[in-house]
């Protein structure tokens, strides 16, 4: 207890970051880690009546050492859960679409897995141990309520382990006719496996956020009832979607550095192609993910307003902001790479498009400006006496809640369009109702727009929960109406379509690659700030309400210094992955050097770009 | 210079509105800084995005910018080159120097206005009904011991307010009361400025303490004839 | 130098160091890795020009029992009881909520007596309304009331009996737990008490 | 056609001047605002310490800033005499003098003034550093001035109820009442041997004050209006004692421009190798 009252003393100036810890800085090295590792226990902080509750380890800090850990673990395990769903996907595609070389694709990322899975264990490994040596008191918590869970999971691991050696050694051998259907399935055991494995921890997790009550019963009983807490689904679907938009966005960066350095021809070609079907399933899932992000939010602020509150208004409110401002990096370099994709492999369309283009890129920028514009501003005291306060009289209105879900929206529907224009251009429609149809499109649009804006507008004239139930609601319908009427009307018409440009693969300047290694950090730097955000949301407790963190790190970190750790974790993660790429892409540079090459490329590429996608969602 | 000079008039055009025109238009007031930077970033990612789209464009954009650095074929505008080779280093000097030489501008401050509650004033609904006499009563508490410094009107400009630092909250602006639930103006009335947590700086706050002065149930009427006052109503879940 | 300042320099050397391999490094993955590391100290120094605010635990404030004067003093550690230590408002909310997993209890230390509230905290099942406001069929609630006396909660009569006038200061009503029923301290309670922290008439976790 | 332009022509023109016009009414405004810093410039050859009309004060920026009757704590009152005060300051490298102005109709005997500063590195707040129930807080230390006594009582505080005087006393004061204002000089060497009760000034840094003010008149039954609690207060503002001239900040620009100097140089040459 002293000890904590000496730590509040040194971090007592608390509108400066955090002070006092030295290994702040020294928790950059990796190297300490490793040092560190064997002096575990030392300083084990106990007293001598009852059992020990912490334990610490000296320079870099227990809690950052399970923090950075921790992090990495769930940064691979979306990796390893993502992976699969996206090759499952292609997988498909390619059984029932004919396409080889989606399942060339699928097969080059499966090939991954076994060594990113194995890495994936082992953080977990290293996880669960620090977890049961550095928190005794709480892991004795969750272990009494948790403990059938547990057994669980690990029957859970045992079938996915092997589902997975299965699936990656069976590749060739079941190719054909049955076996392949047989393959396919493997597949979707593996993801349905790999679901499981992903939301039983889930549960652990969300329990310490929003515990519920546990009454007398069975083990198990007392376990469902934890499991069943109010965030557990909302954080299942979100880790889902955002596990593919990982998946995507990570191949879409793995094929951008390829594309950077390799030379051939086809290379060239299938590296680009391969960043293109990366951008476009993460794209897809981001479309996706703010709504997600949306009923999860509005689940806590129900579960308890303080959370709530802590999250949006209080002290992790700037969170959001910089959270904002990553989504907007990873908005613009998505349409950013489709956009280049237009000009670079539809040669001669720029010109056709170039306005569209400026266009969506303004609307988008007004969008994110208002996204961006947080409620209480950063000013000196000479700039709030001018504003009479820390808002802006005017634009003030645009820091609440319904202006950021309307523009939101607003940026879905163009990132939409965007790709609806990119899988539209170079092609010219020959069916008899292709001008009523684009009419009708573009009505719905048009109208679509108007109506999220106006109920973001009228948003401010109605009581908070109106606005939360019935217009966020109906703005986010509005947009999948959008999606879903579209689609397939764009499909339809491009059926019948003349293509009168080619596409042209592996025309694409270096500065795509870089976009796509670009909008990869940011998912990855997006879920280690959300971890932060997360764990601080929880302020000083283990378990919401019911269990007190009284450690010497029972305070959050301010977001500067945490920023640091954070953007360690992306880096260290994404070296991680390259090694993990390296090492699986190892065999292939001796076996092409040795004769077999990459001899059934594919050529004429002409209904990929659009056709394959579209198909691919139907 | 076109593809040049279009963007440099952008941005100059876009700093000027919000420095000079936006915080001239009625009701407004003057940006911060800081959010000026914010608009002029997007700004200008916006002009290397469009710039770049496809190879003509950015030729368009980085050729005379490279051909300027380079000297190359430059003619008279050469002065100008070394004006600009000299000037870019010079900035850079400047601006570290802006930030790291110890500044007569006292430290900027950030107080979140609406920071988190106790967890054991979140659940809380008013226990007193909501009757007009209830409502009329809370008024004339209201005005006895509020009004003071929030106003007659419920704008925040009652006659002792204006020394204060952080001001009294304005409840007829729909971004406060408005967004908040009774149980959370019971906590703010009943601890009071010295019951904030830190990130909502206590120690600047005027608001008293009123739990050692009124009784709750005259604090739950304050609440209604607050929000009946200022024609706000409560965030509820209903 | 100040903390933030300190961190700002780490962040700019980063980017600094990106800079410097993509002027000089032609391997293709070290210069992503320069591109990669631009970007992580761009978003550090972002992440360190917006207000610094560290959040730390409230102090653990001690209750004296000698303070306890009134029936109101009983009441207001009854409300930290409540939401902390007690559990309730994991599922109970006072007024109506769209998350409460079990009765609202607005009105409650109205409508029921205190020996009532008493019984249902420790006995819960003994009589079952599991929707007081409604007649008839017993509405099913998703969670089970856990007897509040035992373990893992494990309330003593003392935190009871505040929780009781709690919820009848909640209902308008006047609190009918007087300061002469609380237990004296000192002598050993009969509910059972894991640790010192488990007692908050002694020590509460008041903000 | 050539309408239209000469049109064109004469909109920008407006436009432009109304831009120019906008700029010049900015730069008045930003002139004209309220203080949020009391900065204290350096001297050389003493303070005047006693004379609160001397000419050196002149050469001090002026800060005003509003008050207001207290009402954090009771006794209230809801309305003060003293609406603004100036302060100006001046430090040599031991002393610092402050000199408080403010327009009061009447000079009475219970005139008074203090000044209030946070001790230490906790803040404090700003009704007598009354405790926080969150936030574990520091002392203050007031210097008070009343006119009867004619001298500063140097104090500290840490919630209501609990000012004393020191028992050391380093505050020297002094007010001259004329042409309806007070003119009040305070004075004390920047550091004192009592860190943990006196505030302790070092040049450079930004310290938290705040002002008080009671007029000493009295009503129609010959109480006094303001006194105690009952008084004009402002929030918390800044104080800074000017530092002696640092040229470490040169020293970083220079490393900075060299740095900016060294990339263009290697980005052109790049260029120019067509890279």
């Amino acid at each position: 207890m002293s000890a904590k009252r000496q730590e509040i003393k040194t971090i007592q100036p608390a509108l400066q970051p955090v002070k006092g810890h030295g290994g702040w800085v020294a928790s950059l090295l990796l190297a300490a880690v490793w040092l560190v590792l064997p002096s575990i226990g030392i300083a084990a902080e106990g007293t001598a009546t009852g059992p020990t509750e912490y334990r610490d380890i000296p320079y870099i800090g227990s809690r950052n050492l399970v923090w950075i850990v921790a992090q990495l673990h769930l940064l691979l395990a979306g990796f390893v859960l993502g992976v699969p769903i996206f090759a499952w996907l292609c997988e498909v595609i390619a059984w029932r679409g004919g396409e080889k070389r989606y399942d060339k694709l699928a097969k080059e990322f499966t090939k991954l897995l076994t060594s990113a899975y194995a890495t994936t264990a082992l953080f977990g490994g290293i996880l669960l141990f620090l977890l049961v040596a550095f928190y005794p008191k709480l892991m004795n918590y969750l272990t009494d309520v948790f403990f059938p869970s547990f057994l669980l999971y690990c029957m859970l691991f045992l079938l996915e382990t092997a589902t997975l050696y299965l699936y990656w050694y069976g590749w060739d051998a079941m190719q054909d006719g049955r076996k392949k259907t047989l393959h396919v399935f493997l597949g979707f055991l593996l993801n349905f496996f790999a679901l499981f494995i992903m939301i039983v921890p889930n549960a652990w997790a969300t329990f310490q956020s929003s515990p519920v009550v546990l009454s007398e019963g069975t083990a198990l009983e007392r376990a469902w009832a934890a499991t069943w807490n109010p965030t557990w689904w909302p954080i299942n679907i979100h880790r889902l979607i955002a596990n593919v938009v990982l998946g995507g966005y990570i191949c879409g960066a793995y094929a951008g550095v390829r594309y950077l350095s390799v030379k051939s021809k086809e290379d060239r070609e299938h590296y680009d192609w391969m960043g293109y079907v990366g951008n476009f399933i993460g794209v897809f899932g981001l479309l996706a993910l703010p709504f997600a992000g949306y009923w999860l939010m509005r689940e806590i602020y129900q579960y308890n307003q303080q959370m709530g509150i802590t999250l949006m208004g209080g002290f992790l409110s700037w969170l959001f902001i910089i959270q904002a401002m990553l989504i907007g990096v990873l908005f613009l370099g998505s349409n950013y790479y489709f956009w280049l994709g237009i000009t670079y492999r539809i040669p001669g369309s720029e010109a056709k498009y170039r306005r569209a283009m400026l266009m969506m890129l303004v609307s988008l920028l007004l969008c994110l400006a208002v996204w961006m514009t947080p409620h209480s501003l950063v000013a000196s005291i000479e700039e709030a006496q001018k504003m009479g306060g820390a808002h802006h009289p005017l634009l003030g209105v645009l820091g609440v809640m319904s202006a950021k879900m309307t523009v939101s929206n607003l940026m879905i529907l163009i990132t939409f369009m965007s790709f609806v224009m990119y899988w539209r251009a170079g092609k010219q429609d020959t069916a008899g109702w292709a001008k009523f149809g684009k009419a009708v499109m573009g009505a719905v649009l048009v109208v679509a727009s108007l109506a999220v804006i106006v109920l973001g507008v009228w948003g401010y004239f109605v009581p908070a929960i109106v606005r939360i139930n019935y217009f966020s609601t109906s703005q986010v319908a509005i947009v999948g109406f959008v999606i879903l009427t579209i689609t397939p009307l764009t499909a339809l018409l491009l059926k019948s379509a003349k293509t009168t440009t080619e596409m042209v693969w592996g025309s694409m300047p270096p500065r795509a690659g870089y976009a796509l290694v670009l909008n990869a950090v940011m998912v990855i730097l997006l879920m280690t700030l959300m971890g932060y955000a997360r764990s601080s949301s929880r302020v000083h407790w283990h378990v919401y309400g019911v269990m007190r963190d009284t450690s010497p790190y029972a305070y959050s970190p301010a977001l500067g210094s945490a920023s640091l750790i954070m953007a360690f974790c992306t880096f260290f993660f994404c070296i991680l992955v390259a090694f993990i790429f390296w090492v699986a892409t190892m065999g292939d540079k001796y076996k092409t050097t040795s004769g077999t090459g990459k001899g059934d490329l594919p050529q004429g590429i002409p209904a990929m770009a659009g056709g394959a996608p579209g198909k691919q969602r139907q | 210079m076109g593809a040049l000079g279009k963007p440099i008039i952008l941005m100059v055009a876009m700093y000027v509105f919000l420095k000079f025109i936006l915080p001239n238009i009625p009701g407004s007031a003057p940006l911060p800084s800081s959010l000026i930077f914010l608009y002029l970033l997007l700004t200008a990612a916006g002009i290397v995005i469009f710039e770049t789209l496809s190879g003509e464009s950015k030729d368009a954009f980085w050729g005379p910018m490279e051909r300027f650095l380079t000297g190359e074929n430059l003619g008279g505008l050469q002065a100008l080159r070394y004006g600009v080779l000299v000037l870019f280093p010079l900035l850079v000097g400047w601006q570290t120097y802006g930030s790291t030489a110890s500044s007569d501008a006292p430290p900027a401050e950030s107080r979140t206005i609406h920071p988190a509650p106790p967890g054991e004033y979140t659940g809380l609904s008013n226990p007193v009904p909501k009757t007009p006499e209830n409502i009329m009563q809370g008024k004339g508490f209201y005005a006895a011991f509020c009004s003071p410094c929030h106003g007659g009107n419920f704008d925040g400009k009652g006659p002792a307010a204006r020394g204060y630092n952080p001001p009294p909250a304005n409840f007829a602006d729909p971004t406060t009361i408005a967004m908040l639930q009774e149980s959370y103006l019971f906590w703010r009335i009943k601890k009071g400025g010295v019951g904030l947590p830190i990130e909502g700086a206590p120690w600047k706050s005027a608001m008293p303490r009123w739990e050692l002065e009124l009784p709750d149930e005259w604090i739950w009427k304050i609440i209604m004839g607050e929000y009946d006052g200022a024609h706000q109503s409560p965030r509820t879940w209903e | 130098m100040s903390e933030v300042a300190q961190l700002q320099l780490i962040a700019l050397s980063i980017v600094g160091i990106g800079i410097l391999i993509l002027l000089f490094i032609k391997a293709v993955f070290l210069r992503v890795t320069g591109f990669v590391a631009i970007v992580l100290g761009l978003f550090s120094l972002m992440s360190l020009a917006v207000p610094q605010l560290a959040s730390l635990p409230p102090a653990e404030e001690k209750i004296d029992i000698a303070s306890i004067k009134t029936p109101t003093d009983i009441a207001s550690i009854g409300q930290t009881v409540f939401f902390s230590k007690g559990q309730c408002a994991l599922c109970h909310s006072i007024g109506p909520s769209e998350s409460a997993r079990c009765p609202d209890l607005k009105g409650i230390g109205a409508k029921l007596s205190k020996d009532f509230l008493y019984e249902s905290l420790t006995d819960p099942q003994a009589f079952v309304y599991q929707d007081y406001r409604h007649g008839g069929v017993p509405k099913e609630y998703p969670a089970t009331m856990p007897a509040i006396d035992k373990d893992p909660i494990g309330l003593s009569k003392n935190e009871i009996l505040a929780v009781i006038a709690f919820l009848q200061q909640m209902s308008g009503e006047p609190i009918s737990v007087s300061t002469s029923e609380l237990e004296i301290p000192g002598q050993p309670s009969p509910a059972p008490v894991k640790a010192a922290e488990s007692s908050p008439l002694a020590i509460a976790q008041a903000h | 056609m050539k309408r239209v332009n000469h049109v064109m022509k004469r909109v920008l023109r407006g436009a432009l001047a109304a831009i120019a016009a906008l700029i010049i009414a900015e730069a008045s405004l930003s002139f004209a605002q309220e203080s949020v810093a009391v900065k204290a410039t350096i001297v050389t050859g003493g303070l005047p310490v006693d004379d609160p009309n001397a000419a050196i004060w002149s050469s001090a920026m002026p800060a005003t800033f509003p008050m207001s009757p207290q009402v954090h704590w009771p006794n209230r009152i809801q309305e003060v005499t003293v609406k603004d005060v100036s302060v100006r300051a001046l430090h040599d490298g031991n002393q610092v003098a402050f000199l408080l102005e403010y327009s009061d109709p009447s000079e009475d005997q219970d005139d008074a003034a203090a000044f209030e500063f946070m001790v230490g590195d906790k803040k404090a707040h700003f009704a007598h550093g009354q405790p926080m129930l969150q936030v574990e807080g520091g002392p203050v230390n007031i210097w008070f001035w009343k006119h009867k006594e004619g001298k500063a009582v140097d104090m500290t505080a840490k919630g209501f109820g609990t000012l004393k005087p020191q028992t050391h006393q380093d505050v020297k004061a002094k007010g001259v009442y004329s042409n309806g204002s007070w003119k009040i000089v305070f004075s004390r060497s920047l550091t004192t041997d009592h860190p943990e009760e006196d505030v302790q000034i070092t040049p450079g840094e930004f310290i938290s004050i705040a002002f008080a003010v009671w007029d000493g008149r009295k009503d129609a039954v010959g109480e006094l209006v303001e006194k105690g609690s009952q008084k004009a207060v402002s929030s918390w503002w800044y104080f800074r004692a000017d530092a002696p001239p640092d040229y470490s900040g040169y020293m970083y620009a220079a490393i900075a421009a060299a740095l900016a100097l060294g990339f263009q140089f290697v980005l052109i040459r790049k260029l120019k190798k067509g890279q």
